[in-house]
């Protein structure tokens, strides 16, 4: 049905690129009209904010893009952000270097993710329970370790780190383009992301093929729960605090973005820069809405209607496309 | 055996209410009375308060202490148990005449202290003069206190101060960065915005980076709501000028040992006003003051 | 030198020529199905190993074992003199085993040269070497001799163009040992050539080669020998100049088959179906018509639009010109819902895809098209769904432990049978078969046409479009020949030789014929 | 792989009610534990409060699993529910007849499940993201409706209702009964539940076996948002208001109940009385938590690792019946 993905072999490059394109118009003209609407739009402050708002939902959709070219799904990634922040926030606070911490914080990210891998490889749980399982219990545990309380890191350069801007772009953008560019390579142009496609599309053609399959679902999850773990990281930076019920809901952002961008539910197909670009224009309408001071409930009716135009279009262009 | 009184709290997982517990838990010790800690797990969770009531009132106990979430929705509810029990209600009301004592924050006052707490604060940074843009950020719609709180302000500022013109009353969706983003934008859209309500302690602390972000400590008032540590932290920074703080530690200790006087039938003061502060730089030092801000936790 | 592993499972005794793998008492319990039992047995170097059997017989199985796909249950692998494990495709590779497996199993997302290098990638630093291996797939491709474009998506591709990549990917890994597990189910006879082209290089080059085919004739043309499987046994082993068709189908079937191609002729009766000047999508201008009593067959090459014709007269898609007549009247179909109520039952030529409802039970799946009628005030009537599905089950003799058993448990042509099995009960005027013998052995082939005489005697017509030419060319009344989405020629019973036909259909030189209808 | 459902068919039957009983036997023991364990578990006022505290999400549960059965997934049932309270609270306090209420209520539910439908049969969306979708915005447009406030439902018969009791059994279990019963009915005797599991088994093969699927598929997210606005008006009922920000994250519960109960996310697989048993046996463990004093941070925990050790449990059961 779908013609899809692997945007680095010839004529499909040049057809994900242009998908890129239409999405990348999308996103100009919001910000044009945006621009020519508000006087404070185009305003390198706000430019910046933006950059700064979508860039956390923006690391997260790269990471659940992983997962849902294979064919999976995780639901825990916000979780793992408010858990994240909890145990950033306790290390930097125990007086561990905060290099260390963000360290030992990165690779919780990563054991969450194994833990995600062994419950779908080897327990053969469907990655929605298995995910939101964790959803649910890490919650409780961050709760139980800060006793629902918020926990104030104590380390300003840390917290100055999210604030600040390096050649007059947000540090956090920077972060973007750190984990996007490694994914990109990845995903695009070595044989793991060619088999993160090849598992989704057909597990089984995958595995006669030589192609580890279980080593390949563990990767899915293992960079899906690093992505979480390193935006928890950011988190904390940004608001200061280590509380386990922030960044709630962001799972589904991060999924609506990551299809937005055109990924797949049904696996096997995927960009890196589709869930970026999804991300920012999910931003953009926030921001936008709060500049031109919409009503919060319309915001919320407006981001629905978009998700299901945005995602409609894309689909007749990709059928139409063949 | 051991007399049993349960406290039921709106939301277990937020600090206010955790100091609330934290007093049950000291009155609990101190009178030799069981207190087991419920609540929902989020202030709109109606009906799961109502299913933990009547679990509550399911284990015979001498009374229970409650916070409504919802005025309407815990009415009948309240009624139905305080036919078994006695029922103590505190920080916020019900619909029921049923409740043997009432221990309250006042939360429409608490928003009207926060309006003066704004406007002194608008005053003081621009020489005395009251006037100006200011701001709501509620963390949640549909939560009751956070809605009596709105109202409180919004009244006050009609009432008090003309000068201020409330251009944006906007909703987030619980978490500190929305509340972040959300006054990132606003400050944006209006570089002569004066001041900022962030109605509860996450939203205080999204509002009160952001403006720590934009550098604006001292030209933006920022009044928030409940306090912790890095609320007060903020407040040292100049970051945040006022806080609203309650006494959410004595609303717990007084309804247990309030609870259990019922219990044995002694007589109780029917309506308690715990009282809502405003805390500044200036008086945070006070002993009363720095008790509500430090409460004995544990 | 005597242990009671070699007594159970002596060494067969080796013919001249190196031994490269041997089985020793190979066996694999499937729950509740004893697949295979224990199989003793040696493969010779840059031989062609042809193993035939029923379907069920284990054939695949067999395979599946040697490529590390499914653990076996006892015995040994012996790979070059030594004792292999076998726990992984990956190691079967290692060691240069690599199969063609029954039903197309590649990545339909990805490019075709994705998949003819999907785990064998060649990367500089880490960094895929895409463009080259664009290039080396299409230069694989273009030695081959097969038609396709290495870039474009799998999936665009038709099942036949599929199965040619399948086989051409499992070359250039190094192979020693190579298994076609039926190649030749959705090929046409050039593609076929094509392939036995290949496959015949190989051996050349000193492959070693198993080659599992439900068509004797492919078995004679390439084997030096063949093995026969009969209920997951191992019946025997004979040099293909020493055997013939006969003698295999009694070793397979335990009997004899006097005639495969079971053709009754009846008058044609009144017209059923007639299209006139009919477009669509992958076809134009097709007109004929379809008769009581009458097998309409269709042939074609792979992707000459046969099945999309079909499919539109069913109203799986939509025509763009033309007229369809229904026992003389026009009709509009706009839906596979009206043309079941017209009468027209389809067999499609995917049972993946579009045949069946694989983790569901038999019974469901035979009972699909009729829980209307076994239904009573909006309830099924339990005692009817079990007694229909048993019949069909009993009347194809679909090989299953129960109704129960969920479809994917069964092996391929007996999930065919499922497919036909399906409309036989709700009864129909016109019957459709697209490839209905698609990997289904010579007794089940001899029923299910003996059941197209069934069918025919009841007053039903049938079309059947068959890649398979001696299929079309022994049953059908009418043929059409298909080109490119054209109907280009048409014959009466064996009015026009194999030959013929084959031009027609493949017609390098243009427009020549057509004049012969 | 999964060995499978459809209970009415004869050794089916037997095999599914079995696994039925291993679940029963499975919330048996939570009450037999629960009762030794605390004074209170086995009071009548006890059990009432549990069936009352059950039911909502077991009704949810139960068309959750009809979509689930097809292959998809309704994500909007929560905030259906929220909708419906709304909408329940303002028609009674407009004066119409509480039947009448109820009646415009249940339609609106049709209405939005006919909505999701249409976007996945003519529009081509991915149910995830229609109903996600209608997730968000169905809040934005009742928090619309609201302006953010509570609407008090001036109607205290029926309010009564979902309090009272009818034969010692809380009217609100007998409304699963109500549904429970038809649901087995339709789901397991009638033709158009075989469809549900024919359609999520492989679509295309039912259609070309003369299956509506497009009408099986408005069918199950009909059925979906029709239990989702009963379930509204029976919160509506008990909290005794009109709250569009209620049921948040019911819709994850109702899944997992479902799951609990046997349904297969990959679909073909379910059955009526397994996501009521998974809707009980998770509501005992929130009764019994809190009767027994858990934390609620460790009920939390508790669910979160009881999902993934029941899930796996069934998994192994069904790949070992095989
Ligand atoms: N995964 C499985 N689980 C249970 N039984 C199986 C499974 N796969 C195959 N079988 C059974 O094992 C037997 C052998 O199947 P196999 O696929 O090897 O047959 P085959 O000889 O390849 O037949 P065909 O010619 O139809 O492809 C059959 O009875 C089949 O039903
Ligand atoms: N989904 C599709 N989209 C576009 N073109 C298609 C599609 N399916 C088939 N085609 C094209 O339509 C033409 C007819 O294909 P069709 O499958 O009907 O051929 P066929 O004669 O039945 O061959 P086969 O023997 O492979 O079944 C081919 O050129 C094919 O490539
Ligand atoms: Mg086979
Ligand atoms: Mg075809």
């Amino acid at each position: 049905m779908s013609t899809e993905a692997i945007a680095a072999e010839k004529p499909k490059r040049n057809y994900n690129a242009l998908f890129g394109l239409t999405l990348l118009a999308l996103l100009v003209l919001l910000w044009v009209i945006l621009s020519l609407s508000t006087s404070s739009f185009a305003s390198a402050n706000n430019i910046s904010n933006l950059l700064r708002q979508g860039s956390m939902i923006a690391i997260l959709a790269v990471g659940q893009t992983f997962v849902i070219i294979t064919g999976g799904i995780d639901l825990s990634v916000g979780a793992v952000v408010g858990f994240a922040t909890v145990i950033a926030a306790m290390l930097i606070n125990a007086g561990i270097p905060v290099f260390l911490a963000i360290l030992i914080t990165l690779l919780v990210g990563v054991a969450i993710g194994l833990f995600h891998g062994f419950g779908i490889v080897k327990m053969g749980l469907p990655p929605f329970i298995i995910t939101l399982a964790t959803l649910t219990s890490l919650r409780g545990i961050g709760l139980l370790m800060t006793n629902g309380n918020s926990i104030s890191i104590n380390n300003d350069a840390f917290q100055e780190f999210s604030r600040n801007s390096f050649l007059g772009v947000p540090n956090l953008f920077w972060m973007v383009i750190l984990v996007g560019i490694p994914a990109y390579i990845f995903l695009h142009h070595s044989r793991w992301g060619r088999y993160l496609f090849s598992v989704g599309s057909n597990a089984e053609a995958s595995r006669l093929s030589g192609v580890n399959v279980q080593r390949t679902i563990y990767m899915a999850y293992t960079l899906s729960g690093l992505c979480a773990a390193f935006v928890g990281v950011l988190l904390a930076s940004r608001i200061g605090i280590g509380n386990p019920t922030q960044a709630e809901g962001w799972e589904l952002q991060a999924i609506a973005s990551s299809v937005i961008g055109g990924t797949s539910l049904f696996g096997a197909v995927g960009s890196v820069h589709g869930p970026l670009l999804g991300a920012f224009i999910l931003a953009t309408i926030n921001n936008g809405a709060n500049l031109l001071n919409v009503n919060a409930f319309w915001q919320r009716i407006i981001t629905g209607v978009l998700i299901i135009v945005i995602v409609y279009f894309d689909g007749l262009r990709r059928r139409g496309g063949k | 055996a051991e007399v049993t009184i349960p406290i039921i709290v709106k939301d277990t997982t937020s600090f206010y209410w955790q100091i609330v517990l934290a007093g049950a838990r000291k009155a609990g010790k101190d009178l030799g009375v069981n207190v087991p800690e419920l609540g929902a797990q989020a202030e709109t969770d109606v009906n799961g308060q109502i299913s933990i009531l009547e679990n509550a009132v399911a284990g015979n106990p001498a009374a229970v202490v409650i916070a409504p979430t919802e005025a309407k929705a815990l009415g009948k509810p309240i009624d139905e148990a305080a036919a078994k029990v006695k029922v103590i209600g505190i920080d916020s009301g019900a619909d029921s005449k049923a409740f043997t004592s009432f221990l309250t924050t006042d939360n429409v006052q608490g928003g009207r202290v926060a309006a003066d707490g704004l406007a002194a604060a608008i005053g003081a940074a621009n020489g005395g003069k009251v006037e100006g843009k200011v701001a709501l950020i509620t963390a949640l719609p549909g939560a009751g206190s956070l809605e009596q709180r709105a109202q409180g302000f919004k009244e006050q500022l009609k009432a008090k101060y003309p000068g201020l013109e409330l251009i944006a009353d906007k909703y987030a969706d619980g978490q500190a960065t929305t509340g972040l983003n959300i006054a990132t934008d606003l400050i944006t859209a209006n570089p002569d915005l004066k001041g900022i309500f962030a109605s509860n302690l996450i939203m205080a602390q999204g509002v009160g980076q952001a403006i720590a972000e934009n550098k604006l400590a001292g030209k933006v008032g920022l009044i928030g709501f409940d306090s912790d540590e890095k609320l007060i932290k903020f407040l040292n920074d100049g970051v945040i000028s006022g806080l609203v703080v309650q006494d959410p530690y004595r609303m717990g200790y007084d309804g247990i040992k309030t609870a259990l006087a019922a219990s044995k039938g002694e007589k109780v003061e029917a309506n308690v006003d715990t009282g809502a502060n405003l805390v500044t730089k200036a008086n945070m030092k006070d002993p009363k003051i720095d008790a509500l801000l430090n409460p004995k936790l544990k | 030198m005597t242990s009671t592993a070699q007594d159970l499972h002596p060494a067969p005794v080796l013919e001249p020529g190196r031994t490269i793998l041997e089985l020793r008492g190979l066996e694999k319990k499937y729950p509740g199905t004893h697949a295979l039992k224990p199989v003793t047995l040696a493969f010779k170097s840059g031989e062609i190993h042809a193993i035939v059997g029923e379907n069920g017989a284990g054939k695949s199985t067999l395979i599946k074992l040697l490529t590390g796909v499914m653990p076996r249950t006892s015995g040994d692998v012996i790979w070059e003199g030594k004792p292999a494990a076998l726990a992984t495709p990956h190691e079967a590779m290692a060691l240069g085993i690599n199969a063609v497996h029954q039903e197309v199993v590649l990545c339909r997302h990805l490019t075709v040269a994705a998949n003819m290098f999907l785990g064998e990638e060649n990367s500089r630093f880490g960094i895929l070497q895409q463009r080259a291996m664009v290039k080396e797939a299409q230069k694989i491709i273009d030695d081959l001799g097969f038609d396709l474009p290495a870039h474009v998506v799998l999936g665009d591709l038709t099942i036949g163009q599929q199965q040619l990549i399948a086989a051409a990917r499992a070359t250039v890994r190094g192979t020693k040992f190579l298994i076609f597990d039926e190649p030749t189910a959705y090929l046409t006879r050039k593609e076929a050539d094509q392939l036995f082209t290949l496959i015949r290089r190989l051996k050349s080059e000193g492959v070693t080669i198993i080659y599992i085919s439900h068509r004797m004739e492919e078995v004679f043309e390439l084997a030096d020998r063949v093995s026969v499987l009969r209920d997951g046994t191992l019946v025997g082993t004979r040099n293909i100049a020493e055997t013939n068709d006969a003698e295999l189908v009694k070793l397979m079937i335990n009997r004899s088959i006097e005639q495969v191609y079971h053709k009754e002729h009846f008058t044609p009766g009144a017209a059923i179906v007639e299209t006139r000047n009919l477009s669509g999508k992958g076809f134009e201008n097709v007109s004929m018509t379809v008769r009581a009593g009458e097998i309409v067959g269709l042939y074609g090459l792979i992707g000459a639009g046969r099945s999309e014709f079909v499919t539109t007269l069913y109203g799986r898609h939509r025509k763009s010109a033309g007229q369809m007549l229904w026992e003389g009247k026009p009709v509009q179909v706009n839906s596979e819902h009206d043309a079941i109520k017209l009468g027209m039952a389809l067999a499609p030529e995917s049972r993946r895809d579009q045949g069946l409802c694989l983790n569901l039970p038999v019974g469901l799946n035979l009972n699909l098209p009729i829980y209307k009628r076994i239904s009573k005030n909006m309830l099924i009537s339990g005692a009817q769904e079990k007694t229909q599905a048993d019949r069909q089950i009993a009347d194809l003799r679909i090989k299953t432990p129960t109704r129960h058993a969920l479809a994917s448990s069964l092996s391929g042509g007996n999930q065919q049978k499922i497919v036909i099995g399906k409309w036989l009960a709700h009864g129909a005027k016109l019957f459709i078969f697209d490839e209905p013998t698609v990997g289904v052995d010579v007794g089940t082939k001899a029923e299910i046409y003996r059941l197209f005489g069934a069918l025919l005697s009841k007053g039903a017509g049938i079309i059947l479009i068959s890649s398979y030419l001696p299929e079309v060319y022994e049953l059908a009344d009418t043929l059409h020949v298909f080109r490119r989405g054209k109907l280009v020629a048409t014959h009466g019973f064996r009015t026009a030789d194999h030959e013929e036909i084959l031009t027609q259909a493949l017609a390098e030189k243009q427009e020549k014929l057509g004049g012969k209808i």
